[in-house]
């Protein structure tokens, strides 16, 4: 879940480095110990998207939850 | 002119100090063909005429100090005086171990070295010794020279520059120095520290007036407590002979008399004559106008250092020659960020910054916006070891990261390369303040600002 | 004993040195109710017998071997020795500067400081001055004390300890000092800048020999030449008086004969007979035992500092005090990286590093995975203006970040700042090398080897 906090849970380089590539530190999924966002996560989501899977698999997965 | 050379290179420079020089061994490092023409000596200003030898001085200054106070240490010496060929002896063997340094990189990295003076003759040549050099690029960066004001004609001998004082054969019963800036507040302190009498004309309200003003009035305050007299806030207006040195006179007609005057009011831009304009490289005021990536409106030239209008350091020089290499040689090229960049004044007490200043902080984000934190050396060990005062001073965005640091005191500025991590990778105050600083160091005092200003002081009161 | 106060204090601390001092500070600051009990003077070792006394020396021998060496910067001076009562009066002019102000401070956060020995009663409560103070948590910080050897009896003469060392009334002509760790080399050099003919006696292949082997080399040859002697390798047998003084003999039948010994080979816990035992706190040669949130076994009991089995400094013991009083404050309480915890050598040439050794590094990354790069002061124009030499090293898992900084050299104990927040944040080469540091400073050297470590040495050989 994004950190909602008022400390960004990563450390200074690495929201140095997200801020350079244009990404909201908010959005990366933290794998780092004690949910640091780590150099890696910031790669990761600024790579391009990997491909989508079979249209198939898609059309098999469930349904998101309707928004109450 | 004849071109008989049949290289073309990747890259020509034109000039050999601290711009010229970095571009050349970045851009060789990366594989390129580079040609380095200088008139005078690999290392410009900053190597010869300017950064070292100014520090020799002041170090040779800061011992004659210590020697004068070591009784307080309970070292029993004896001061008798500078022995000023000693002093240059001293000075030129620090230059010329580095000169020697540069040289050998230079050569070991294949650049083309070009002894002569150059002239840019087309977008993609410069002409020396009567050879055209060609070259895909030209990097421009002949840098600057002292500046004077209209009417005040350096004489090298009683009214002189930068260039003379650092080779004067005497220690200068009394001096007049215009321009509290950087170069006028560092002679300031030397020529105080060998003995002169010195007295500071800046017509600006503020000693070193670039700097956060807290810092410029804790520098005031050891300059007065050093003796060395200042006049701020009103402008030169003339200097004449006397029979034994020359008069200054104020635009409030006060006037001030010494046996040396020496006129360190700015440097400017080495570009008269050089064909700049000629090649149709635009241009203000003498210097090359550059975008962020120090790029001129000629696609084929480039321009670093002095010569272009942003800060005058020797380390701006570095960044920008090394940021033309790299985007020549095809890598990402990163503007840089100006207010990051490292600030020393290396006057006792030293001044260091790096960041803005809490005016320019509160213009930029609003005053109920900006915090800011004082720590007081007298609560820092290592400094009180020293017998030094001064103060850290930091500017904060309120709830986010420190955006301005500012030091005074003995040594400080050798402080600014944490200050310049926590500016440029804007740390919060609290990521800081986790680290624990090493006891009892004069970095410690970094480390107990950054507690006070995350909201838990150590050795400070709340 | 009779109960007569009613308080319960939320935090009893027993020992007012760098752990329990921090700690109090921070509790109170927190609101917390806080007792602090001393039986000496506050601030402990490192104020009145440690890191301040000593570096205080050695800024005065600093100052003497200046006047020595003056005339190689061109300043006449004549050194006529060390007035060892001036250097005193020096020495403790500082300290009581300091411990003014941490008296100020304390009264001023309202800690209740109680001047006392005091000893733990109960899980919840420790005896003084025939009072027993209550408290919901006690914090045990007695610290440490000098150790010797079996049959080594510390005369406070002609066989000394640091305590002894830092207050006698002088200069020795010569010195054994037995232990060439921090305590030892600093000793060593304050002494040889006083004009002691000093020998240094390890039983470890190396000075310094928990740092990584690169900085003891460096120290070693600096040493050397300065004229301090060592002989290392060889374990301490015995020492006997002679008529003049001390004769030590070696394990290997060698002798050195000074006219006293220095014995530095550590400090043990201060423990005995504090009813620690009694009330059930797990403990371990005189050390008591900690987890990594300084909690000792038992639930109302936490112990910091030199009484704990981490390394012994005075910042880990601000460190470890501040940790306790914010987890008993129900903050989130993060647990120490003593790697990254900045280690400084004050001797001349001073020894700074954080993170890791390369050895270390390889046994944690493998062999193949650590790069390692060292950069020597000699290309650093401010270290040739102090002239001083030696290098900086940096430990690098390859491909990422920072992990060691191990630095040799005059003045380098302040580059320790920067390095540790390299080391603390992770940082990668690149990083740190995009921002180009302040010339000309020592602190560019550091920004120099991490430039040639990303692959873009400037003022450095490929
Ligand atoms: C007294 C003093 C103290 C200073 N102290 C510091 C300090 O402590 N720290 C700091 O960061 N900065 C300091 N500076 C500033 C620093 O020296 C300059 O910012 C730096 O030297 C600029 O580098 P540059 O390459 O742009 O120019 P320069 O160093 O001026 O180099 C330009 C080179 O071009 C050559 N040249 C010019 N025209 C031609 C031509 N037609 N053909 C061939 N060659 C040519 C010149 O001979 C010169 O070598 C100081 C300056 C002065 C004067
Ligand atoms: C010569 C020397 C140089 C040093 N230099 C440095 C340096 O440069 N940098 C650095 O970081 N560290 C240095 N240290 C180490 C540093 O001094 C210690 O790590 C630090 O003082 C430990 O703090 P502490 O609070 O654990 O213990 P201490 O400072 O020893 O404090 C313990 C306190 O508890 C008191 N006490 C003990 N028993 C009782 C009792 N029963 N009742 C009441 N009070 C009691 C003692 O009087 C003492 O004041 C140096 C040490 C020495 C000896």
């Amino acid at each position: 879940p994004p950190h909602t906090g008022d400390r960004p849970l990563a450390k200074p380089p690495v929201r140095k480095l997200a801020k350079d590539l244009g990404i909201d530190l908010a959005t990366v999924v933290p794998t780092g110990p004690g949910g640091v966002v780590t150099r890696e996560d910031i790669r990761a989501a600024a790579a391009p998207p990997a491909p989508l899977p079979p249209v198939t698999e898609r059309a098999a997965a469930p349904a998101p939850a309707a928004p109450a | 002119m004849a071109n008989d050379a049949s290289t073309v290179f990747d890259l020509v420079i034109l000039g050999g100090g601290s711009g010229g020089y970095a571009a050349a061994l970045r851009a060789a490092q990366l594989g390129l063909d580079v040609a380095l023409i200088e008139k005078n000596k690999l290392g410009g200003t900053c190597l010869h005429n300017g950064c070292i030898p100014t520090k020799a001085l002041l170090h040779a200054g800061e011992i004659a100090d210590q020697a004068r106070e070591s009784e307080q240490f309970g070292v029993k010496t004896s001061f008798e005086g500078i022995d000023i060929a000693a002093v240059h002896k001293y000075k030129d063997d620090v230059i010329s171990g580095l000169y020697k340094g540069l040289q050998g990189l230079v050569a070991s990295r294949k650049v083309t070295y070009i002894e002569g003076e150059g002239r840019l003759s087309s977008p993609t040549s410069v002409d020396v010794n009567g050879q055209r050099i060609e070259g895909r690029h030209v990097l421009l960066a002949t840098g600057s020279v002292p500046r004077s004001l209209p009417g005040l004609v350096i004489d090298g001998n009683r009214i002189i520059s930068s260039d003379h004082a650092l080779v004067l054969d005497r220690v200068p019963q009394s001096a007049i120095i215009l321009g509290g800036g950087v170069i006028g507040v560092e002679f300031a302190s030397a020529w105080k520290s060998f003995g002169t009498d010195v007295t500071i004309v800046e017509g600006l309200p503020h000693l070193v007036p670039v700097e956060d003003e807290n810092s410029s009035k804790l520098l005031e305050r050891a300059f007065r407590k050093r003796g060395i007299k200042f006049n701020l806030g009103t402008f030169f207006q003339s200097a004449e002979y006397t029979e034994t040195g020359v008069k200054v006179t104020l635009a409030d007609g006060k006037t001030f008399e010494a046996e040396v005057l020496l006129v360190a009011i700015g440097r400017g831009p080495v570009s008269q004559g050089l064909g700049y304009e000629e090649q149709g490289v635009a241009m203000d005021r003498g210097y090359v106008l550059v975008d962020e990536f120090m790029r001129t409106n000629v696609p084929t030239i480039s321009a670093v250092g002095d010569l272009v209008p942003t800060l005058q350091l020797a380390h701006v020089g570095f960044a920008e020659g090394i940021l033309v290499a790299e985007r020549l040689a095809g890598l990402k090229a990163v503007p840089i960020d100006y207010d990051g960049v490292p600030r020393v004044t290396y006057c006792q007490p030293e001044v260091a910054s790096v960041g803005i200043s809490e005016a320019k902080a509160k213009e930029l984000y609003g005053a109920d916006k900006v915090v800011t934190l004082k720590y007081n050396l007298a609560g820092n060990g290592r400094s009180k070891i020293l017998k030094t005062s001064g103060e850290i001073k930091l500017v904060q965005v309120r709830d986010g990261a420190v955006v301005g640091v500012h030091m005074v005191g003995d040594r400080m500025g050798e402080q600014v390369g944490e200050a310049q991590l926590i500016y440029n990778w804007e740390a919060l105050p609290a990521e800081v303040a986790q680290l624990i600083h090493a006891h009892p160091t004069q970095n410690e005092a970094l480390g107990e600002a950054h507690l006070a200003l995350a909201g838990k002081p150590l050795h400070s009161h709340d």
